[in-house]
This record gives C-alpha cells, structure tokens and sequence, in this order.
C-alpha cells in the first residue's frame, strides 16, 4: 500500500492493514485492484464507527465525568464537553484536518485542505468515502480536549478552557495526531499505536496532568468530603464508552475485516478483566468493590488496549487489561494522593497511565510468539526493539505535549486568567457560568 | 398546646404513624434529615478518598396537639420506633401558643 | 434509476443518488446492472440508520424534553413519546406505510400494502431489503409527531394526545410523505427534502404551534418559574439525538456510499456550528452561555441541514448552521416571549424555523457555485428558481398541516377535551395522570 | 450450508440460512462459492450488533433494573449488572465459548477452543470473521445473566451473586446454547429459536424464579411501599433494549439480508404491540396507564418475538405482542402477587414467561399459511408436530435450568450465604455492600 | 418574639412570600416537607403494587418575628395561602426566646 | 433546655459541627432548607425565561441542650459560621420542655 501516495495511512496498522489486504486479496482480484474503490460493507462500518466514537465523547464523558463531580458542578461539566465537542468540529474541517492528514512534513501536515477543500463524496481513502474518514478522524480530535476536562473540573473559568482546548486541539493534537498517523516521523519510525494510545490518551492525560498542576487544586479538597453526585450518570456514560470504544478500535481498521474483528474482541476482554482487577484489588485492600472502581477499571482497559487493538491476541488482552486495572488503580487511588496533585476525575491517572503501559506493552504483545500479528520491521522483529521504539513515541509525545500546554495554558492565564472566583467555586460553576442548576 | 417533634429512623415510619393515628393523632408533618449523635456513621469510598459519614438519614415528625394527648403520644413513638439500637432518636416537647387552620380559620384546639 | 418503478424513490434525492450511481458504476458493471441486487454494505448501513433513528426517539426525544420540564411532569412526556412510538409502529405496518409509499396519487397512496402485504423478505428497494426501508421510515413517522409533544408538555391529556397523534400521523404525516417522498406531486415538482425538513420538521413544528395555540397556556406561565428538572437528561437526550441523527440523514442516501458520508460531514459541521451560534448569541446577549441553549442549538442546526444533507458542501453548511443557530435563539427566546404562545418546549421555534431555514437555504447551497451537488433540472439550475420550488413545498406542508391540525385537535376535543383540570395540572401529571413519580 | 461442518450454525435458523442463500447466489456465483469469504457488509451489520446487544446489558439492563428498585439499592443493581458483563467477558474466552460452540457432544461442547486457541482474525463463520461471531455470542452469554439480577435484587449479597451467575453461567447456560445452537441435540431435534427465546429469555427467567424462592422475600415486601426511586432510568433502559434488540434479532440473521430486514421489522412491532397491549390492560383493570407498565410490556414483546425473529410474518408479529402483553401483565402483576413469591424486577414474570408464549407461538406463526417462512421438516412442516417439538425444547430448557440453578445456589449458600444481613438490607445494598450512594 | 411555622401547599409559596414581603417580612426559611391529614392522597401503581401515598407534599415556612407582626402575618399566610380545599396547611405560633444575626452578632429584634 | 435552631450557609457545616463537638454537643439533627433574607440571590436562564432566584440554599442545624450551654453554643455557632457577608443566618434559642431518648427511654438532661 506504501505505493499509493493520495490516502492518509496508519503506519501504525502497517500489519493490519498488510493482513486486511491479503484477506480481501480474492475480492480485489475481480475488482480492478490497481484503482481504489468503494467498499460499501467497509462504509458502512466506518459511518457506524464515526457515530460510536461522537456517542463517546457526548453523551459518554459528559455523563461519566458529570456524575463525579459534586452536585453543583455537574451542568458545568456536561457543559464544557458538549461545547468542546462543537468548538473542535469547526476547527478540525477549517485547518485541523489539514494540518493532520495532508502533507508530508515530518512534524505537521500543511494548508493544502482548509474548508475541506478538494474533498467531496466521491474522493476515497483505502476503500472509504474521505468525507468518512475525516469525520472518523474529527471524533477522535473532539474526544481527546474533552478527556482532559476530568482534570480541570470544578474550577475553571468556561471561556479559558476554550481558549486553551481550542488552542491545544490546532497546536497540540494535530501536530501529534500527524506525527503518528498521518505520516510524520513516528509513522515512519515504526511506532505501533493502533487506535491512540499516544494520540488520544497520554496526549490528554499529560496536558491534564500539567492543567491541573497549573490550576491548583480546588478549593477544600482533603477536608471536605466531595462524593459525586450521581454514580448512575458515571455508570452510563462508563458503558458508553464502552459501547463507542467498538468504534475507536475496531473502527481503526477502516473496514469491516478480520482485523475489525480481533480489535473488537480484544477491546472487549481488556476492559472486563482491567475492570475485575480494579475491582478486586478495591475489594481486597479498601474493603468493598464500588461501582466506581468497576467503571473506572473498564475505562483504564479500554484506554490501555486501544494501541493494541490490532495488533494482539486475547493473551496480550488479558495480560494488558490485569496490568493497566491494576497499575491504574494505584496510580489514581494512591500516587495521587501521596503526591497531592489535584486531578479532579483522573484524566492523567487512567488516561495517561493507562496509555503508557498500553503502549509499551503493545512492543511486547505484538510478538508473534505472544499471540501478536508481529512487530515492526523496523525493530528488527525484536521485542526489545519494539519497546525501544515505542518508548520513543510517548516520550516524545509526553514532552511535546507537556510544552505545548504548558505554554497555551501560560497564554490564556495571562489574557483573561485561568480559575474562577473563591466565591464562584463555593457556589459552584453551575449556576455562577451557567445560570443553571439542577433541580430534582 | 405541645408541638412534639420527633426524630426517629427512616424504616420506622409507617409504624408510628400507624400508632398515633390509633390514638386520634390527625395531622402529622415529615421531613427528611441527617442526623448526627451516638450512633457511628458509614464509609463512603471514591478513588482515592474515603472518609466516614457521620451524618445518617433519619425523619423528623411534627406533631402539634392537645397538651392532654402528649404523654401518650410519647409512649407511643417511643414503643414504636425503638429498635433498642443506638439512633432510635428523640422526642422534644416544645410549648405552642397559637394554631389556625388556613382553610378554615379555625383556632388552636379546633384547628389541630 | 427513473426506469426502475417498483422501488419508491426519493426525488429529492435525484442528484444524490445519480451521484452514487455513477460512483457504483464499475461495481455494478460487474453484477448484472438490469436487475436490482441486494448489496449487503448497504444493507448493513440501512439496519443501523434504522436503530440509530428509532434511538432519537427513545430514548433521545424522551429525555431531551423530559429534563426540560418541570419536576411534577417528567414521567407524563417520557410516557407520552414512549406512547406514540408503539402506537404509530402499529399504524405504520397497518396503513401509514401503504398510505405513504404506494401508488402514484398526487396527494395520497393507496391501500395496496395494508398490514405490509405481499412485502417479503426478498422483496428489494434499490439495494435494500424493502422491510429495512419499510422499518427506516417507520423511524421517521414515529420521530415526527414525537416531537409536536414538546409543544403540548405539561397539560394535555394522555388520551387525547394519543388520539391526536394518532390521527395526525395517518391524515397528515402519511399524505406529507408522500407528496414529497413517495411520488406525489411536490416530490415531481423538484423539491429537495435530503432527509425531511418540510416532511419532519416543518410538520411538527407547524402541528405543535397550532396545538400549543388551541390548548392555550400553562397555569403559571410568565408568574411561576417553571424551572427544567434536569438538564443533565436535556443533555443526554440532545447528545442522542446528534448521533441518531447521522441514521436520519447519512441514512436518507440509502446507502453506504459518498452521498452518505457528505451527508454525515455536513451533519456534524451544521450542529456543532448552530450550537456555537447560540451559545455565542445567549453569551452575548444574555450574559451566560447555557447547556440548554447549546443543546437547543445544536438540534437547531441538526433540523436545518436536514433538507441540505445531501446536497450542499462544508461550506454550505456552516452558512446554514450559522443562520439556524442565530435565528432561532431568536425565535425561542425573544419572539415566543413577544408573541405569548406557550409552544413549551419549543417544536415550533426550532423545528419549524429551523426546518424552513433549512428547506430555503438548501435552495442556495445546493448550486454548484456554492459547493453543492447541483439545483433541480425543474429549476433550471437558478438559485431563485429553486428557492421558489422550496418555497412552495414549505408553504404547503404549512396550509395543509395547520389546517389538518386544526380539524383534528377540534374533533378530539369536541369528543373527549384536549386538556386536564386545573388541580391535575397544579399536582403534576405523573401521579395525576399515569400515578407514578420520581422519587429521586 | 450443511455440507461445511467448520463454522458453528444455528440449525434453528435452518430457513432463514436457506433463504440468505438462496438470495446471494447470484453474488455467490461471482465469488468462489465452494471456500467460504468474508462479505464486509456482513461483517459490518455483526460488528454492529455486537455493539448493540453489549449497549443492552450495559447501560440498558443497568438502568432498567436500577431505576426499579429503591434509592438506597439503585447503585448495587447496577454494580451487579456491570460486574456480570465483566466476569463473563473474561469467561466466555477462557472456556465459555468452547463449552458451547466447539465440539459435536449432544449436551456440551469440548475444550478444543481454550482461550480461543486457534481462532485468528482470518477464521471465519460463514461470512464473518469468527471473532466477530464469538464476540457476538458474548453478549448473549452476558446479558442473560445480567436479566437474572431482576429476581435477586435487593438482598442478595454481591460475593455470592458473582459466584452464582459465574458458575451458572458455564453450568447452565453454556449446556443449553450448545443444545440449541452449537449443535446438540435440541438443534438436531427441529426446534425453532431463532435468537434466544429459550437459551436466553426462558433460561434467566426459570433461573431467577428459583433463585427468588431461595433467596425469600425482600423484608417489608407487601407492608411498606416499595416505590421505583426513577422511571426516567427504567424507561431510559427500556428504549435502550429495545433499541439493541434489534442486533440481537436481526443480528441473529448473521449477515445483512432480508431476513435481518425481516427479523427487525418484526421485532419492532412485536414490541409496540405488546407495550400497548399491556398499556392498554393496566388503563382498563387498574386506572392508568404507566411509563412503567409500557417499558414493561415492550420488553415483553421484545422478548416473545426472539425465538419467532426471522420466521414469522407481521401478522405473527402483531399476534405474538399482544398476546405477549397481555400475558405477561396478568403475571407480572396478578400472579405473582397471589403465589407470592419476591421476583422483584419479574425476570420471571417477563422473561420466561413471554419466553414460554414467544417460543411456542414460533411453532405456530412460522407455519407458511400464517405468513412465516415454513415450519421444520422434522415436524413433517405440521403445527402440531413442531409445537411438540418446541414444548419439548422449552421443557428441557426448564428443567434442566431449575436443577442446575438450584444446585449452584445450594452450593454458594452453603459455601458464603446467599443473603445480606436484616440490617445490610434496611440501610441498602449501596452503602453496605459498595460503600457508595446517589447524592442527588 | 414568636417562630411562626406554616405549612402551606407548594404552589401557594410565591404569592405567601409576596404577601409577607408587603407586610414588612424580611427574612423567611423555607424546606420541603410531607404533610398527613385530612386531605386525601393519591394512588400509585408499580406493576403488580398499588398504593395510597398519604404523605403529601408540602411547603414548610418558618418566620421569626416581634410579637405586634403575629397577627397580621397570620391573617396574610391565612389569605394568600387559602384554597378552601382539604389540605391548606396550618400555621403554628412558638415563642422564641432569642435571636442572633449570625453577620453582626446583632440580638432580638435587630436581629430579626 | 433551650432548642436552638440555627439557619448557617451549607459550606460552613463541618466547622460548625467540629466546634459544637468541642464544646460537648453530642447530637445534632440538620436539614436542607432554603433562605429568604437580605442576601441576593442569583439569575437562571432558561430559553426565553430568565428569572431571580431568590431562595438560597442553606443548612439548618436544630440542637437541644442543657441552658448552661447556650450562651457558649451561640458564640461557637456565630464564630464558625461567620463569613462577614449577607446570608450568613441567624440562631434562633426555643424554650424546650421535655425531651425523651427513644432508645432507653431517659427523660430530658439524660436524654440530649
Ligand atoms: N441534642 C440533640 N439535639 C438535636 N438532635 C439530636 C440531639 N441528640 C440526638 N439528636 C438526634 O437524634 C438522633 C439519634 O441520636 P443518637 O445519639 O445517634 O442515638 P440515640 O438516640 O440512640 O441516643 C441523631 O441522629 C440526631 O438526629
Ligand atoms: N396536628 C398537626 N401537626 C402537625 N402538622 C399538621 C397537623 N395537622 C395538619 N398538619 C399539616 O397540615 C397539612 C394540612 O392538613 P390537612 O388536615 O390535610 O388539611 P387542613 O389543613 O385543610 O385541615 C398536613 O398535610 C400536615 O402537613
Ligand atoms: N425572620 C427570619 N425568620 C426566619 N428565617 C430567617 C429570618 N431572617 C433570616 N432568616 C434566614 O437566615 C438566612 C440569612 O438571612 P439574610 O437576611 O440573607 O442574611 P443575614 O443573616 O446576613 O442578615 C436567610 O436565608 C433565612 O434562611
């Protein structure tokens, strides 16, 4: 496929794709392989892909993240994702999607696609309309500002977390998104990250880290209790993203294939056993299994598979789900407290944790011997190697990204200031932002 | 005139108000609130918080009556509501000068 | 595909689907092009567009307009939109289908298909089982008068609701589909519905004023606050609706194709655009940008690029989600108050302006020029010529809709009384009318 | 179909395979119809489903059940139900699958598929991957305990719940899917259970009968009022399974074919049908018609049409739900009260019950002069002859789940107790068993 | 001093607050409570259960005042809260004993 | 015995709480109630409507207890529950008669 210059292509899915194609070698031989057509089964499954990966992020962290908040905050919550959501789609087909996908800068796409231009219903990607995958791709750029919200809740101003999602969304994750996927120099330097596990889930777990170190922590934590108000809400929006992480997956083959199937079935075993350990280690050391600790262990699977999806068999599911479950709880139940930062609903504790491990051990489970479909030639076929490379990917996208928020959020703090009042934040953002509350 | 109020266990409800209806009591207003007393709370877990709650859910009755009926009224919610159990509650007696029924117009005794 | 009679068609959507033709045409030419074959990625698509659509309903509708009424009402309009999606299911498969879709009147179908007769699982529309399509638009005839209940909330009775909704679904609803969808004469005249903007929108929204005017007002309105239980649900319900609708009108195309993945490109811009319009509007002009101003706006944008889906570019539907979001704010919040209906929850004010935003601004972003697919041939390709098509479809799904609104709501009243007492409405019509509450 | 003995097949989608068939042969004729291929639209519509009937259990059966039983118990409910989904992912890959689906036992399957052993993306069954197909069938091997947590709710203790539905779950439900599905001797004999009338529906709900009677009475059961703490959950589930009932159905087809049409098409009537049916008894035996009582009676549908999905006609349909309505409100609602056992959420009352009317009306309605697609040939195609058949298939089914289910929870009471302590119950499962509570 | 506590139907709440407002009332607490009385409850259904709620909701007012206020106070709640149906509520005078304004630490009727 | 009743903003209940502890109060019953008074209250939004709302939320602690306490109560309650702003509540001191422990049945001292 490295032949065909026009589509955007996964080098990551280098052995995904390889196998999709060898699979589908039959059918492509009555039609013309040579030219690229549609496949309408595979678009099917990526129109379907592109609203699971959209019902994650609105209703499904909305809900995950408003039912974790106090009481007071939980519209402002909901709020700031919906609006992320909507920020995001705009500037992804005027300039993100652009700056993403087109071009073949080693760290940046260029302009050649402002307002989509050139792209209209018949221009394909692999197999799929591109109108398809840049939609597909869009959800993925609105999920990833909206994570980071679970670090910052319940003390920032609504108009500076525009301003910096936004900002980030251009200036941090197209960068990243391009240097991983869309041809930059991570794609060429064999990094394996499936469906984002750089892109998506450390890239917000670290700017959340950082936000949330940048903001302070709120206001009588560690002295006044602060229960969520609805673990319900938490429970749906869980399972939700759940349902949606099909999509992100399994949607990441860009068609309905084999490889569609092996990233569904391994999503799913991850995120049951990584919600088991959580769970049971709960259990064990606290005393009682919470719902809470399920969902937020089935979220840390889910986030830590999600480089490995296509690449892994069900052991490497099953060693990724118990491992991100169990370090993920720790991380968020005890690192947290003992270092006292305040990330209010874990982004960085399951996002950027849960990423980590998933992408260092995506260099491990890949190997064939493993059950894996194999690793890079770039590493030389060599779980040392892989590890070696992929070590490369998140620390460099931990660095870039630290940076890049360190200095948006340096930007907007001095412009129009980061953190609500004293007394809005006793009052709670719901109705001192909002001018709403909830009232049952 | 006594206004009673009466501070008892949730489940405990139904019962009492069973009893002092058994003992002409007509009117009766309720309210839910968290009570804090001898009785040890519950731990609540979040991540990485745990911590006690030391308020519990308890209901609090008012009663407004005749001072002859208060000192059966009392046997009665007492007998009623206790479990024995630290956090059965309390009853406090309060005196009352005045009643009117909106409705009516109606005063004090008639109006209870 | 004119030559093929036996499948309904969507004039509407001439373009769209030549357009996919043209895109298939290697495909097909390898099967045999005479005889219509099913195409199982089609299919596939079509069976989720159903589900997604059927899930705007319930639980979408139920929740969006359940958490923006008061406390005492919550359960009477999730009982009330959960009631008209069983009972038009039954009418659809009875008559609506039939009615809508059979035959070749101008103004009405036929009874040729009561109780789906002769329609088999081999039976086809184009490419699709016919019982897919069937059920797909089973979807939309329950979605419509769905949403006239946001204007009759918190004081109609149950039953006269039903019969109602009932009615207005066979006598109004059916006859509307028809002429626009099902081969009647608007359907010939040109006009372009993609996905149901006078059919859907236009309709509900009309049907809710003229139902909102005849009920009068609520006991309380402009004296009590009448404060939404729960925004959270308003939230969950937009954010269901937003996903569904990528069934609703990347569904319209019929297909897995490029058509379908423009239609959802354009989707996702108009809503996240019109959400931002509001949101920015209310910001501006009222101090705080709500989650229920950014919900409403993004269903504002969602029924406004309806009729455009698939048809007009990223362009256009920026310009259309733009206009809708501003125009109605405006409508809700300003001229509702000015005039003093009490259309509750607001179907006239984003549905019906919305949808005629849409329906006329589809006219213009529909030209070539403007990064369209291309005007009607009925219009000789003239923006004015076509604006004028539109105008005369939306202005006779008015007439007749308010008119056949009209004579139905008197009939029911005249038989049973539209609406409750006025101690059921002081008490709320979740005990007072079904005996259940909330007991949150 | 018969000739490939590799891919498991549902025998009892003997006609509804043969006519899928029959409708691909042309496309077959294309392809190289002796060595099966992967069909992507297929692949799609099961990848999809899968989704869908995950999106059932979790947040679907969680917030119907969770919004049933009272405040202090909500959040346990939907602990159990998510904890179940986890524990069964984990076992169905271990050992589940293979019990059921691998091997030609007439009883049970073998351990040839231990941790999927051999199962690689490029596996197929029929036209799908077989991780498709396995991941599919974990969703019903999920959700059919998760129905049983109705029965149990509100005093069972959540060790022995996680034991219980553990072990039943490879004891019983995995022996019975292989009987009817995976080749056992139920599949041999004829019967009809197109999507899990008995290996589903009747099997969790003879499973929670008897657990209820093991278990006894929620204390205050019939004395104190035990009102539903949010209808707005429990309808908001409703719509979801009904919703995801339609991967389970026309999922069932296995491909993206007019019998998935059909299957679809029907299961939304079956369940408008029974909503109205019950709806409509509750309004004329008891005063009012509650939200409760329509979520009620479309899940009775839902379920009755299951074993009849992809044979029966729309006159069928509307047959089986009204009956299914009908039926199951008097159970539900009379029955139960005058035997007086404590099925809390009716698992019973509605699962096995409309399990029972759906599986043996599918002898009936299947019959091709009743509209279906043609009765089995082991039955000589009489109705008579196949309602044998499938009585016996729903006898055993009874049977052998009452055994098992008494055996397993003799032996988990003996090992830790079935039940919570009188206090635990009183102050709610939340708290003391999850250390957790809804602040609302 | 006296603690005026009513109870009143909800929706009566804005036009007894207004009402008390004109009448100089500058201070009021509010909570939501269940009342038991002469008026009937209603019915609910849960499938196989129907049941009578008696507890019906109410609005509990509670006012601090002087002593010359009392009786206007109560003819004002009297009027704008009356329906002339089962279940207006009650009004119930408590002598207060003292009171401080938590801001100032200001007493009595300074406090008020 | 004196019942206090003081209304306190709903962020300052556990000072207020912790100070009673200290001062040897061993039970407290707290509701939820909304206040009327000097304080402002705040704007909500909805669509076309946007209006005033001018009941505040706010804590209500009720507390029995011997006389010689009260004194002391009032000035740790005042002291906690201090912001210096409006809406800080008021303490208001009722005559209490009798109080009764339902648990072992103790009357009054014994039994706060
Ligand atoms: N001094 C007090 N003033 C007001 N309420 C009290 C007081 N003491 C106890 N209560 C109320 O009574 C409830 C039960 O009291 P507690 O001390 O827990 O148990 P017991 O009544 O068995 O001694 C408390 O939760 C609280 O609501
Ligand atoms: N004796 C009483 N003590 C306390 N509250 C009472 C008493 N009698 C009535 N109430 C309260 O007043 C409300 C109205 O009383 P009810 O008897 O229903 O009607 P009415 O006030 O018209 O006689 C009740 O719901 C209850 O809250
Ligand atoms: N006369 C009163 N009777 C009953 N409650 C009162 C009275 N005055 C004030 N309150 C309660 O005290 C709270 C605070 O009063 P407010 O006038 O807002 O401020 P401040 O206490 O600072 O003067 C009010 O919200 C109300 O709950």
């Amino acid at each position: 496929m490295l032949q065909r210059p026009t589509p955007p292509m996964f080098t990551g899915k280098h052995f995904a794709v390889l196998f999709t194609f060898l699979l589908l070698l039959p059918s492509l031989a009555l039609a013309a392989p040579s030219t690229p057509t549609l496949n309408t089964g595979d678009t099917a499954w990526m129109l379907v892909s592109t609203a699971l990966v959209l019902m994650m992020t609105i209703p499904g962290v909305a809900l995950f993240y408003g039912g974790m908040v106090r009481r007071k905050n939980l519209l402002s919550v909901a709020a700031a994702t919906f609006a992320i959501t909507c920020l995001v789609t705009v500037l992804w087909v005027v300039v993100g999607y652009s700056l993403a996908f087109k071009g073949s800068g080693a760290f940046i796409g260029n302009f050649s696609a402002l307002f989509l231009r050139g792209i209209g219903p018949d221009t394909l990607t692999g197999s799929i309309p591109e109108m398809v995958f840049m939609t597909f791709q869009m959800t993925f750029a609105i999920i990833t500002p909206a994570l980071i919200i679970g670090s910052i809740a319940e003390r920032m101003k609504f108009s500076a977390m525009l301003w910096f999602l936004g900002l980030w969304s251009l200036l941090v994750y197209a960068p990243i998104a391009h240097m991983v996927w869309g041809g930059g120099w991570l794609m060429g330097d064999g990094v394996q990250d499936f469906a984002g596990g750089t892109v998506v889930h450390i890239n917000a777990g670290i700017a959340g880290l950082i936000a949330a170190l940048m903001l302070g922590k709120r206001k009588g934590l560690g002295v006044q209790p602060m229960p969520p108000v609805n673990l319900a809400y938490t429970m749906t929006g869980a399972a939700l993203l759940w349902v949606g992480w099909f999509g992100f997956n399994a949607g990441s083959a860009l068609g309905a294939n084999g490889t569609a199937g092996m990233a569904m079935a391994v999503t799913q075993v991850a995120a049951g056993v990584a919600a088991l350990a959580w769970m049971g280690a709960e259990w064990a050391l606290r005393g009682k299994p919470t719902l809470l600790g399920m969902s937020s262990g089935a979220v840390a699977g889910l986030v830590a598979i999600t480089p490995a999806a296509g690449f892994v068999g069900i052991g490497g599911a099953l060693a990724i789900g118990l491992l991100a479950g169990l370090i993920c709880f720790w991380t968020a139940v005890y690192m947290k407290q003992r270092l006292g930062y305040d990330d209010a609903l874990d982004a960085f504790g399951v996002h950027a944790i849960g990423g980590i491990v998933g992408a260092l051990l995506t260099g491990v489970f890949s190997a064939v011997v493993l059950g894996g479909v194999g690793l890079s030639s770039n590493a030389h076929h060599s779980i040392l190697g892989q590890l070696w490379i992929q070590s490369k990917g998140v620390g460099f996208t931990i660095i870039y990204d630290a940076i890049g928020t360190f200095v948006i959020l340096k930007l907007v703090d001095w412009a129009i200031g980061l953190r609500v009042t004293e007394e809005d934040e006793s009052e709670g953002l719901d109705i001192t932002l909002h001018g709403e509350q909830i009232y049952e | 005139m006594k206004l009673l109020i009466a501070i008892i266990k949730p489940f405990k409800l139904d019962e009492v108000r069973e009893g002092l209806s058994a003992l002409g009591v007509q009117g009766i207003t309720v309210s839910e609130v968290k009570g804090f007393g001898r009785q040890k709370g519950h731990t609540e877990l979040y991540r990485g918080a745990e911590y006690v709650v030391d308020f519990l859910p308890k209901i609090k009755l008012e009663i407004a009556m005749d001072d002859e009926l208060v000192e059966r009224a009392i046997e009665t919610i007492s007998s009623t509501a206790r479990t024995g159990k630290f956090g059965d509650g309390k009853i406090f007696v309060l005196p009352l000068e005045q009643v009117v029924r909106i409705r009516t117009g109606e005063a004090d005794i008639d109006a209870i």
